[in-house]
């Protein structure tokens, strides 16, 4: 094991010119040290009880009586207690969920959770967000971490029975699609045979890509990533022929991209993917709060109410929107809400159209309101009724 | 009641067959030796005799596996109680002096009386000064141990040995680690502290030390005691061989 | 006749600015080679950074999103407080600087416990006391993001988890078997696996090991597995400062009848831990490093806050100078604090010994 | 017992009977708590009881969530699909995910570490060199790479270098040819042809050839200090012995397989032939071959350092030449003392090679994250994969051990 002058590594090595009589001094031993003023062990002592201070600063105790409570009383009565709606939420999907460069959080799930906070405490700022990523967010909701998960997260039967969740309602009817350049002439998955398709780990839309290429026996090569973005910048880039994810994601990530009109969605609708908020099992108060929230947003659309004529609205002689409003009947009171609560929601966000135009019209990421259309208008929108 | 008896006992160290093992190696093979109040012992042999690793069972230094130690009527057993007792009766000096070096000169010497004897700082520190004194040092208590010269070191580690107030000392070769220009100095402070009738155990070659102030020499050889005798009759007229070899060797230089 | 020898001034060795070339540059043939060739690799590089850097590169999105980058969620209201953190650490530092010569004055003992009361002090001035409060209303460390987690994750990190590595170092160099055994294992396995398995242990695991009652946040669990990660690597550190202790300290220290624990606390861990200083800060720089890592589990630290940057609708794909602009911070700091710790190392080293 | 004749000369005068009676008492009443070698063992009964009760406590949680732990998953189809490694299909089992991950991860370790130990040297000796400019730029490298997080690095070079590279219609195609566009690279490999049947007993002549010769000149160094001969005569079997095999036998072993663009039937580009490198895999072996090579260098560079300067002056003053210094007197001490750290900087490097879930190499922790979010058995797969680090650690430290307490050995 002896290394010799005459193998050609060294010989290179050679070539330059080792000044190996520089000074020894570079590896510094340390041996001695110098004498500190203070003790060391004081300080270690404080570093002990440091440690110890940060720990009790931690919110383990505090929360711990939170879940008591939650036992005892209910999710609502916690959130009212606490002053803060907790959202579980997106962090990076454009009309959906994102930071903005003001550093905080817009979208169009993020109008629904303040939507909540309006019902519960009239003020639609009293909201924390925690973003999750895709793997982490029903963890959360189980263990309580958040209040409520908002974060596009498909309505199956798996997770509604085995995870212990519950989904309070619909917001986003969406369909699994898959994006590709404009310039490759595709029309269906039939045509991609040899393509690289770019896809988010950890999500439905993975084994459904699998079934639809399997089940069509056409070959393909998936590109996987952990966040939407990562999936989004590898296509845009031409690392792969094409994305998919959920249609309405498509759409968003397609408006955001510097040249939208060079890829198309393709007419190919690989899952159904029904998305909206959902709550941890159980708690039947607290989901129904939730539901009807997002129920009396799209009947404020059904009924023609919305921000700016909710005031003139209180006076209106329809029976739905003097319950709707509050104007007559107990309707929030049963769901432990005040009788107003629509009235405060309505003034905070809107209504399901108002939602829907900022972040998803033509001023938002453009998507076509497709089967997210009021059921009278041809779409699958259908609030219960508000009796 | 007990104990009292044995206090009153005139051998204040009696070593009964004592064994050690390193592993396989039988290091102690049997030692057997008693000492006297206010007896001063010196003990040589060669080098890898073990004679270290026995002054150091003394002290719970090192375990030893057979055989009984008792010290000033207590015996050194398992017994944490007995253990502490006899750590506290015994002061030792080291051939490196093993000084504290983050300490300044009088705090190594405070420190085990106020954490152990519980005493004030001010009387810790007068006693410390008294002993600086004694030893030749007082100029140095603040400074640190790394700034003395060896001999001081040494001096250093016998006061801070005496700070505890014990009625043994063990020196394990405290000169053989120093130029010879400071052996005297500490060999001085050795003598005085001889006299004043403290007991001591001390492994060492000065030979013009062992005779000037030890009441009687041991030979120590492969594990045990070869050979004792006051110190006239050891020079003059030892009786084992070895004994001889042995000092024929180390006298000649 | 003078018999003295005549007083000469040195010949002078090099000639200027042409000398110094000859000698570094120019000594040999293939010297000259291997120079020219890294000149016009040097300069097709800084060619490349600089057009790149000068002309092409669209900096108005790390302008615009700076607020971002340093606090990223913390809100803007409430910002006024991270900058009284900073300052008080400003104020320490200087204070410290200004009094680095005065050995023994009780000016540093001071300092001292001022260093040890500003970290829980600027732990509640940032997160506050409650929602009600009207002078520091709660701010939960889970919007924390950007520089300032990533630097409350290192600073925390470190902190929490030495007393937990020296526990550890002891216990590894332990006689008793059982003890020794077990912190052995500890610290080889962490040691032995990426701080991503531990960070995933601690945001996914650790809430199913909990009891249902006990939950800690994201930021509080992502701490948890920085403490537990570091821990390991602390004790090492720890471990080879004690082995630094020679044994005689230890048999000095029973022999002046101090207990095994006051062997510990007065003799031992004070001049073991004075060794370990240049080691653990060595430690703090790779930790620091090391809490980009909790991108990976969904944190917005500093690399989180970037990639978010880098998804905002009109700066979409500037991920270079997104990504340039955080390396160069990190590059700062990371820098700085290697410079602090070399020199720390020289002061130490110069010390007295 | 050579102790017993000796026993005689000293007399226990100062304890009589009733004091051994009591001392012989005395022991055996020695309560538990103050008994050291009681208190040895019970400190560590306590110790391991208190981790076992974490430890079960931590269950007793966990079971009382309602769920299992098995590992019959791991039978069940992925039903998803992974593209980088061996063959995978989505009916393959979610066992066979696994291996594709270890399998990745196994070799972006062994090509990186290889790799990094080159520019490491390189880079380390560089930075030791005469030469000012060249050591300069060596230490530029060197605080750069070392000051920026990994992460930081990967994201940089994937998203903001390889992902800009041109698009596979636009590739680079350098001869060879060699093609490079942000789905990767593409080289020409050789292929096994129909003849290599006939040729590989060739190959392994030689490499016993080479071996045996090895041996027999590491045997001559040793008795004699002296090479018997020079490295050439290993090297010109080695090479001799395979191409007069190519020359004797018919047709070609090898044939060297050429990439090629060509464009399947739904249109897509595609490179075949050769070998390729996927840009996920480029950008993550070269963000850790750059990133550990850095420290590589600096563990050369200390390495070669603390050789003492005494050491080459005593070698200069018995007239050796610069380059024997550097081989025989040098580079042997400083070996020893490089190859520690660089151990841990091989484990490093695995390690950080889970980074590849950031920029979507699929390695074993990559496909792990899948494999749980898709099957729900985190608690499972997370003891696959740190077993599977571990296994990694343990090999890597126990190969590079053996080749220190060779080195340690041939020293002294």
């Amino acid at each position: 094991m002896k290394v010799k002058a005459s193998t050609p590594l060294v010989r290179f090595f050679l070539t330059l010119d080792v000044d190996y009589n520089m000074p020894y001094d570079l590896i510094t031993k340390l041996e001695g040290g110098i004498m500190m003023k203070g003790k060391l062990c004081v300080l270690f002592a404080g570093l002990l009880v440091l440690a110890l201070i940060l720990t009790a600063c931690a919110p383990g105790k505090k929360e711990a009586a939170e879940e008591e409570a939650v036992e005892a009383v209910g999710r609502l009565q916690l959130v009212k207690e606490r002053g803060m709606l907790i959202m579980g939420c997106n962090a990076e999907l454009p009309g959906f969920g994102y930071i903005n460069p003001a550093g905080d959080f817009e979208g169009f799930d993020i109008d629904f959770g303040k939507a909540i906070a309006a019902a519960v405490f009239g003020d639609a700022t009293k909201i924390e967000y925690r973003p999750l990523t895709a793997a982490e967010r029903l963890p959360a909701l189980q263990t309580g971490e958040v209040d409520v998960l908002n974060r596009n997260t498909t309505w199956t039967l798996t997770r509604d029975s085995a995870n212990e969740l519950d989904w309070a309602a619909v917001t986003f009817y969406d369909g699994q699609g898959m994006m590709v350049r404009k310039d490759s002439g595709w029309k269906s998955l039939e045509d991609m045979a040899g393509a690289t398709v770019s896809c988010t780990t950890g999500t439905t839309t993975e084994m459904n890509l699998a079934d639809a290429f399997r089940s069509r026996g056409v070959e393909y090569t998936p590109l996987l990533f952990e966040s939407t973005q990562d999936t989004n910048t590898a296509y845009e880039e031409g690392r792969a022929d094409g994305e998919t994810s959920d249609k309405s994601q498509l759409a968003a990530l397609r408006s955001a991209m510097a040249n939208p009109d060079e890829h198309v969605i393709l007419d190919v609708t690989m899952s159904k993917e029904p998305l909206g908020p959902l709550t941890a099992h159980g708690d039947n108060q607290w989901n129904d709060v939730v539901r009807w929230v997002v129920w009396g947003i799209i009947q404020a659309e059904e009924s023609g109410v919305s921000s700016k004529n909710v005031d003139e609205m209180l006076s209106s002689k329809d029976p739905t929107i003097q319950r709707l409003l509050g104007v007559s009947g107990e309707m929030g009171t049963s769901l432990g809400l005040s009788d107003d609560f629509m009235v405060n929601v309505l003034k905070a966000v809107g209504n399901y159209e108002e939602i829907y135009e900022r972040w998803l019209g033509p001023e938002g990421i453009n998507i076509p309101r497709g089967p997210n259309r009021l059921w009278n208008k041809g779409g699958l929108l259908y609030p219960m009724a508000f009796r | 009641m007990q104990k009292e008896k044995l206090e009153t006992a005139e051998d204040i160290i009696i070593c009964q067959n004592v064994h050690k093992w390193f592993g396989n190696f039988h290091v102690l093979q049997g030692v057997n030796i008693t000492v006297k109040r206010g007896e001063v012992v010196v003990v040589c042999g060669p080098s890898g005799s073990g004679k270290s690793t026995f002054i150091r069972t003394i002290n719970r230094l090192e375990e030893h596996q057979r055989g009984n130690i008792i010290v000033d009527g207590i015996e050194l057993t398992n017994d944490l109680r007995n253990i502490h007792a006899i750590q506290r009766e015994i002061g030792m000096v080291f051939q490196q002096f093993n000084l504290f070096p983050h300490l300044k000169v009088i705090d190594n010497i405070t420190l085990a009386p106020i954490w152990v004897r519980r005493w004030s700082k001010e009387k810790a520190v007068q006693v410390a000064m008294e002993l600086l004194e004694r030893v030749g040092i007082p100029e140095q208590a603040n400074k640190y141990p790394g700034q003395l010269s060896g001999g001081q070191q040494q001096r250093l580690a016998i006061a801070r040995a005496l700070a505890m107030q014990p009625k043994i000392m063990l020196f394990d070769e405290p000169t053989s680690a120093l130029d010879p220009e400071m052996i005297k100095e500490v060999l001085d402070v050795m003598v005085e502290l001889a006299r004043s009738g403290i007991t001591m155990i001390v492994i060492t070659h000065e030979m013009g030390f062992a005779k000037e102030v030890a009441n009687r020499i041991f030979f120590f050889a492969d594990g045990y005691f070869v050979e004792h005798n006051t110190t006239e009759e050891f020079f003059i007229n030892p009786r084992e061989e070895r004994t001889k070899s042995f000092l024929s060797q180390i006298l000649t230089h | 006749m003078d018999l003295r020898p005549e007083v000469l001034k040195p010949p002078r060795v090099e000639v200027g600015l042409l000398g110094w070339l000859k000698k570094n540059l120019f000594s040999t043939w293939y010297n000259a080679l291997l120079t020219i060739f890294s000149l016009a690799f040097i300069y097709i590089v800084l060619r490349v950074i600089i057009t790149w850097v000068v002309h092409d590169a669209r900096w108005e999105v790390v302008v615009i999103n700076l607020k971002v980058f340093m606090i990223g969620r913390y809100p803007r209201e409430e910002a006024w407080r991270v900058l009284a953190g900073l300052g008080i650490v400003v104020f320490l530092a200087a204070l410290t600087w200004i009094f680095r010569g005065a050995k023994g004055s009780p000016v540093k003992r001071w300092l001292m416990i001022g260093w040890l009361l500003s970290f829980p002090l600027i732990g509640i001035l940032l997160r506050g006391f409650s929602r009600e409060n009207r002078f520091l209303p709660l701010v939960s460390e889970n919007v924390w993001s950007g520089l300032l987690l990533t630097l409350v994750l290192a600073i925390v990190g470190i902190i929490a988890s030495f007393p937990l590595g020296v526990l550890l170092a002891l216990g590894r160099r332990s006689k008793l078997p059982a003890i020794k055994v077990i912190c052995t294992a500890y610290i080889e396995t962490i040691r032995g696996v990426p701080l991503i398995s531990v960070l995933f242990m601690s945001q996914l695991m650790l809430p199913l090991f909990l009891p249902p009652g006990l939950r800690l946040g994201t930021v509080m669990r992502a701490l948890t597995g920085m403490t537990l990660f570091s821990a390991a690597y602390a004790a090492e550190n720890v471990r080879g400062g004690l082995a630094a202790v020679p044994i005689g300290q230890y048999e000095a220290a029973r022999a002046v009848g101090l207990n095994k624990v006051l062997v510990m606390a007065l003799i031992v861990l004070p001049q073991a831990l004075r060794t370990v200083i240049p080691a653990i800060v060595g430690q703090f720089i790779s930790l620091f490093k090391d809490t980009t890592l909790v991108v990976i589990v969904g944190l917005l630290d500093l690399l989180g806050i970037a990639k978010a940057v880098t998804g905002q609708r009109e700066f979409i794909g500037l991920h270079q100078e997104v990504y340039c602009f955080i390396a160069v911070l990190f590059f700062i700091c990371c820098y700085a604090m290697s410079y602090a710790s070399r020199r720390l190392e020289k002061v130490l080293g110069v010390g007295e010994r | 017992m050579s102790g017993e004749g000796v026993s005689g000369c000293i007399p226990f005068k100062g304890v009589d009977m009733n004091q051994r009676a009591a001392m012989d008492e005395h022991r055996s009443v020695v309560p538990f708590w103050r008994n050291e070698r009681v208190l040895k063992v019970l400190a560590q009964i306590v110790f391991v009881i208190l981790v076992l009760a974490v430890g079960a406590w931590a269950l007793t949680n966990y079971l009382e969530r309602g769920l299992k732990f098995s590992y019959s998953f791991l039978d069940e189809e992925a039903s998803f699909d992974l593209a980088e490694g061996i063959e995978f299909s989505p009916t393959d089992p979610y066992a066979r995910a696994f291996l594709v991950g270890v399998l990745n991860t196994a070799r972006v370790a062994a090509i990186g570490i290889v790799l990094a130990t080159l520019v490491g040297l390189v880079t380390g000796i560089a930075r030791l060199s005469k030469n000012w400019l060249v050591s300069k730029i060596a230490g530029v490298y060197i605080e750069i790479i070392r000051n920026i997080p990994l992460l930081v690095q990967l994201f940089l070079l994937y998203f903001a270098v390889i992902m800009k590279l041109p698009q596979i219609k636009e590739a680079f195609v350098l001869p060879g040819p060699v093609y490079i566009s942000n789905r990767g690279i593409v080289l020409p490999w050789p292929r096994v042809a129909a003849s290599f049947g006939l040729w590989w007993p060739f190959l392994v002549v030689a490499l016993i050839g080479a071996v045996a010769l090895l041996i027999i000149r590491g045997r001559s160094l040793k008795h004699t200090g002296r090479p018997s001969f020079n490295l050439l005569w290993v090297v010109t079997p080695l090479v001799a012995v395979p191409v007069l095999g190519w020359l004797l036998i018919p047709g070609n072993p090898l044939l060297l397989d050429l990439p090629e663009m060509v464009t399947k039937s739904g249109g897509v580009l595609k490179v075949e032939g050769g070998t390729a490198l996927s840009s996920e895999f480029t950008a993550l072996l070269l963000g850790l071959v750059v990133y550990t090579g850095a420290y590589i260098a600096e563990v050369v560079r200390a390495g070669i350092l603390s050789v003492p300067r005494g050491q080459t002056e005593a070698a200069r003053a018995q007239g050796f030449t610069n380059r024997q210094i550097l081989s025989l007197i040098v580079l042997p001490q400083a070996l020893r003392v490089i190859i520690p750290p660089l151990i841990s900087q091989y484990l490093n490097l695995t390690k950080n090679s889970s980074l590849a879930i950031a920029i979507g190499f699929l390695d074993l922790y990559a496909v792990s994250q899948t494999m749980w979010n898709q099957s729900g058995r985190v608690v499972e797969v997370f003891f696959m994969i740190m077993a599977s680090y571990l296994t990694m650690s343990l090999t890597i430290s126990f190969v590079m051990n053996i080749v220190n307490r060779r080195m340690q050995i041939v020293e002294r």
